[in-house]
């Protein structure tokens, strides 16, 4: 059986590169649709990685709520205002240097966060039930569900405000 | 050419929808083209689009303008007989009606009784026929997949078979002449016409519990492309289209034209001239033109069926020369008021002749309906004028 | 009888596991339930297609297609091939990549949802815990797709039915999840397999929340999967054939084996949350789950051999407005007749349900048709 | 009223039509469509397509004079007659050359009405497509005559009274010949 594992593990590792591929070409395309459309890659290659961890309720609802609502928003926006392409702007020789030392800053703080976890997988842990979740959410986490109710409805009112154009 | 509006120009002149639009979009212009498979045949619509909302409507028609009148011109009287039955492929026979009394008009030419008769049992059954595929369309411009105009169908075909029985073609029938009809109905033939009539207004029932109350029908066609009253007298709007505004005007009570007084029949009005309110009158018109036809096939006399001067002209027709003056006669098409304007000049070929195409003067109207309306709307409400091609653009 | 492509499996899986090393077995039974799922996909859609012709013709006192083979059957190879052959025309200004994007991306999610359908007993292919949310997940991801195809084609009508088909598409999850919602009170699982198991002694459309929630359901898959009354996208009377324009030859071939794809899942989990999935007395399970999905997808034909097409701010309105609201009271009448139990639950779940759809007609009186009177004058 | 009721009887309509065309006769509901190339609908007496020339026995003596009068009257001019001259250039009573191009021809049956010979009438033939448009659908006059039988079998009443008015007509002429026979016989006699 031990072979399966390794097709697996090496599944999961092709899943985390084709998420990072998927996410540079997020930020480098200049074609507004391609770059939405490889942030949808990288959404659903997180989904992957959270389906081969074993948390299969999480996977779905990372897919229904990120790649089901929120990329649909981002391509009504692209729609909407039809930029197409973005002129990426050459950049002078200052920012890049900037650029440069606020890259290498926060990778040595991610580094530093990484390696000062073990990663041994809690043994015993078993699969998260779906109705201990719903139970869960329903009694000691009753109070942040209902303030985060709350909290999106004002929201949707506010960005129907924004969106309409002030009486002429 | 008039200039074409760039939607940036658009801004100051939009006094439809100021109100209405919240959302600053950019105005969309489409051309629902005379490639379309909602516009009853080659008709394009220039649309002015802010979302899904109408806001300019610019109707271009004369893709299949056949040059009818010039024709007609040069040839001589009988000969455009067969070119009347291409105005409005639909009713060829209430083309022919309507030509004939013209040039009867013209020539001051008696018809005896049972041609008057066998023409308005001709004529009724077209505005059957007329009616029923025009709601076929109109319930396909709504979405419904082709079952209404198959249903439809089914019922012209009988009568297209009784066409042809009589006149020798199914939709080209040619079958009028000056001072009567081509050839006598036989008795059998007259047993068809019965046993299709008796049979029509169970079709209609069935029709109407298919589609009269139906809920989607009713949302998509109430209060959708309003025409008031005195907008449609203005623009001499005629037919259904007018009588749906609550307009009561029907030729066949104004003129009361060929043997029309004999029957009782009654014109049905609607009260709001919306889409709903056009195809409900035209399902209250077929129940008036079957009660038509019964009368008239129960009192249809005996007797020779064209006018006996007409004789010499029947082997001859390029001798009938009417005296010089002019004449126009209207009939009420199922379109509307169809009519036509003949001077001679006392030669073989009229000298000037002109057609009153009551489906291109129905369409002018088309943009102050469709203004402010969905463009599901305006390709509904253009499919409630009841348009065909070949009369708009004779 | 009943277990009968279970048993062919495993005779199968024998067969492989005499001379192949034990991971191949393992991993050639995935491949067959894979296979056994793409292959069921194309039948189904191919006949599906002859199914719904040959259907709407005899409504409308035809015969359908009955030229190609005894009754039509080779039609749908007749199409396969006339798509294959014809030519697939790009737009020039088209976006070369997502125009050939769109109609792969439309049928992975389509195909995906058979691993979670229940075919017969232990007869599906994936019994996740998280079945019917998978589901749901796949077929929010359409969304982005059918805008891609209308977007990515840069036509008018293209980018009409891709707004359209946007804003349908949000407008029907909601009430489509919400309608389910009722179904895990009673089951307590996700998964579409125990679902199935707990209706073996009562169906749920047999309950008043249930009745409704399989009406609710049903209308939200037909808007789902853009089929009529709700076919707006490809709306032929107005945006020509909506996002689906610009595609030609094999890609609308796709998009089509896609939408015939939703049809029949979005029939098959119908079936498999309220009519009780293969249970049924005396014929074999999956022999019952085919009949009631195709007399499910019957109904899917006969709404599009009749009905006419709702306008885009209705067909929204009739979501927002009617079917939310009514998904929601359906929720409570259910918690009510769970937590009574007995006839009084089901008495009150009834009353509050009626009193609702009445109180729900009587507010969106937009959509009640005006008695009108018509004047018969001489 | 039930909000959907009327959604419900429409969809009622078609289920019954879905039944009906199984088990109803094509009359009252049933299915009614004539599968074209194995099975036929009955052409009617009266319908029209393309004309054709009538002979009587032999396709040399056709009725066809060459008069002209149906070319002249054809509203879209599709008909073509050139007059047969013998060798000694005497025009004859026969066309050499008789054309109708059935593209541009319509049917319409003016020139069966306008002819004084019962020379020309309109058949019941419809399958006539052909590949190519000129010269195909270009008929000339051996396509065009048929025997005065197959006008019978395809137009019984019609042939009937065209041939009994033939009849009568040829009696008329064949009195009238007589009478100027016995007139010259009686104009002999009296002189003397």
């Amino acid at each position: 059986m031990e072979s399966l594992q390794v097709l697996v593990k090496a599944g999961i590792y092709i899943l985390m590169a084709a998420g990072s591929l998927a996410a540079i070409g997020a930020v480098f395309f200049p074609n507004l649709f391609y770059a939405g459309l490889s942030l949808a890659g990288v959404l659903i290659c997180v989904a992957g990685i959270y389906l081969s961890a074993g948390a299969d309720f999480l996977a779905m609802v990372q897919i229904l709520i990120y790649v089901g609502a929120v990329m649909t928003l981002i391509i009504y926006a692209i729609m909407l205002t039809n930029i197409e392409e973005i002129k990426v702007s050459h950049l002078g020789i200052k920012q890049i240097l900037l650029s440069i030392l606020a890259v290498s800053g926060f990778a040595v703080l991610t580094a530093s966060a990484i390696l000062s976890i073990d990663w041994r997988p809690l043994s015993g842990q078993n699969r998260l039930e779906v109705h201990e979740l719903g139970a869960a959410l329903m009694s000691r986490y009753i109070f942040p569900f209902e303030v985060l109710g709350i909290l999106l409805f004002a929201v949707l009112i506010g960005a129907i405000v924004i969106a309409r154009k002030d009486k002429v | 050419m008039e200039k074409t509006l760039q939607s940036g120009d658009f801004k100051e002149k939009s006094f439809v929808l100021r109100g209405e639009r919240d959302v600053d979009t950019q105005t969309l212009e489409i051309n629902v083209g005379p490639q379309h498979p909602s516009t009853h045949g080659a008709f394009r619509m220039n649309i002015l689009l802010d979302g899904e909302t109408v806001v300019r409507l610019k109707p271009v028609m004369g893709y299949l303008h056949r040059n009818h009148e010039q024709i007609a011109e040069n040839m001589s009287y009988a000969a455009t007989m067969p070119y009347t039955d291409r105005l409005d492929y639909f009713s060829s026979m209430s083309n022919n009606f309507g030509y004939a009394m013209c040039v009867e008009k013209l020539a001051s030419i008696e018809v005896p009784e049972r041609a008057e008769y066998i023409r308005v049992i001709m004529a009724e059954l077209t505005r059957l026929v007329n009616h029923v595929s025009l709601i076929g369309f109109l319930l396909n411009d709504l979405g419904a997949f082709f079952t209404p105009v198959v249903y439809a169908f089914r019922e012209r075909e009988k009568i297209l078979d009784i066409f042809e029985e009589v006149s020798g073609s199914r939709m080209m029938c040619n079958y009028l002449r000056f001072g009567g009809v081509k050839t006598d109905i036989g008795a059998n033939t007259l047993e068809g016409i019965k046993k299709i009539v008796r049979a029509f207004p169970a079709f209609l029932e069935e029709f109407e519990t298919l589609l009269t109350k139906n809920e989607i029908l009713c949302m998509r066609c109430q209060n959708i492309g309003i025409l008031r009253p005195e907008l449609a007298v203005n623009a001499s709007i005629t037919g259904p289209m007018l009588r749906a505004s609550g307009v009561n005007y029907d030729l066949r009570k104004v003129d009361k034209y060929s043997v029309y007084d004999r029957f009782s029949f009654k014109i049905p009005l609607g009260s709001r001239g919306d889409v709903y309110d056009r195809y409900f009158v035209r399902i209250l018109e077929m129940h008036e033109s079957v009660k038509i036809l019964e009368q008239a096939l129960k009192d249809i006399p005996q007797g020779d069926i064209i006018n006996r001067k007409m004789a010499p002209f029947v082997k001859a027709p390029r001798n009938f020369k009417p005296a010089v003056g002019e004449a126009y006669a209207r009939v009420e098409a199922p379109k509307g008021e169809l009519g036509y304007y003949i001077v001679s000049d006392g030669t073989a070929q009229p000298w000037r002749y002109h057609v009153r195409a009551p489906s291109l003067i129905n369409l002018t109207i088309l943009e102050d309906m469709c203004l402010g309306q969905k463009l599901a709307d305006a390709i509904v409400i253009l499919g409630s004028v009841d348009i065909v091609l070949g009369e708009v653009d004779h | 009888m009943d277990q009968l492509f279970v048993n062919l499996k495993n005779m199968a899986l024998h067969l492989i596991g005499v001379f192949a090393p034990d991971w191949l077995v393992s991993l050639s039974s995935i491949l067959i339930s894979v296979g056994a799922m793409t292959f069921l996909g194309i039948f189904i859609m191919m006949y599906l297609t002859l199914m719904e012709r040959k259907v709407i013709g005899r409504m409308q006192n035809r015969i359908g297609p009955n030229r190609v083979g005894k009754w039509g059957l080779l039609q749908p190879v007749a199409d396969a091939i006339k798509m294959l052959t014809k030519e697939d025309i790009v737009p020039e200004p088209a976006d070369r990549l997502l125009h050939f994007l769109a109609p792969v991306m439309i049928v992975i999610p389509a195909l995906l949802i058979f691993a979670v359908i229940p075919f017969g007993r232990n007869m599906t292919a994936l019994d996740l815990n998280v079945g019917l949310l998978y589901f749901f997940a796949m077929s929010s991801t359409t969304t982005m797709v059918i805008f891609m195809a209308g977007w990515g084609s840069r036509n008018k009508y293209a980018s009409l039915g891709g707004m359209r088909s946007v804003a349908q598409m949000i407008s029907y999850e909601v009430p489509m999840v919400l309608s389910v919602v009722p179904v895990l009170l009673s089951v307590g699982s996700l998964s579409t397999g125990k679902i199935v198991e707990a209706q073996a002694d009562l169906w749920f459309v047999l309950t008043p929340w249930g009745f409704f929630a399989c009406v609710i359901f049903f209308l939200c898959g037909v808007a789902e999967c853009n089929r009529s009354p709700f076919d707006l996208p490809e709306a032929e009377s107005e945006i020509v054939a909506g996002f689906h324009t610009e595609f030609s030859g094999m890609k609308f071939a796709l998009f089509y084996m896609a939408e015939f794809m939703n049809a029949f899942s979005i029939a098959a989990l119908t079936a498999t949350l309220f009519l009780g999935g293969w249970q049924g007395p005396l014929l074999p399970s999956w022999l019952w789950f085919i009949l009631k999905t195709y007399s499910l997808l019957f109904v899917m034909m006969w709404f599009r051999g009749t009905l006419p097409r709702l306008r885009a701010d209705q067909m929204m309105g009739l979501a927002w407005k009617f079917l939310l609201p009514l998904a929601l009271v359906n929720i409570l009448a259910a918690g009510l007749h769970l937590y009574l139990g007995g006839p009084a639950g089901f008495a009150s779940a009834l009353i509050i349900l009626l009193g609702s759809f009445m109180g729900l007609s009587k507010v969106n009186r937009s959509y009640v048709p005006e008695k009108r009177e018509y004047v018969l004058a001489d | 009223m039930l909000f959907g009721m009327g959604i419900l009887r429409g969809l009622g309509v078609t289920l019954k039509n879905f039944f009906a065309s199984y088990y109803k006769k094509p009359e009252e509901g049933g299915l009614f469509t004539v599968e074209y190339p194995e099975k036929r609908l009955p052409v009617k007496e009266r319908f029209r397509n393309f004309p054709f020339l009538v002979y009587d026995t032999t396709p040399e003596n056709m009725r066809c004079v060459a008069c002209d009068i149906c070319a002249k009257e054809c509203p879209p001019k599709c008909i073509y007659i050139v007059r047969d001259n013998d060798e000694a250039g005497r025009p004859l009573k026969k066309p050499a050359i008789f054309d109708i191009d059935f593209t541009v021809c319509m049917n319409c049956g003016i020139c069966e009405e306008v002819c004084p010979f019962d020379a020309i009438y309109m058949d019941h033939e419809f399958e006539i497509a052909d590949a190519n448009r000129l010269d195909a659908l270009l008929y000339n006059l051996p396509d065009l005559l048929k025997p005065n039988d197959y006008f019978q079998k395809i137009r019984p009443n019609d042939a009937a009274q065209v041939d009994a008015r033939r009849l009568e007509a040829e009696e008329k002429k064949k009195a009238a010949v007589a009478a100027v026979k016995t007139q010259a016989a009686a104009k002999d006699i009296k002189p003397e």
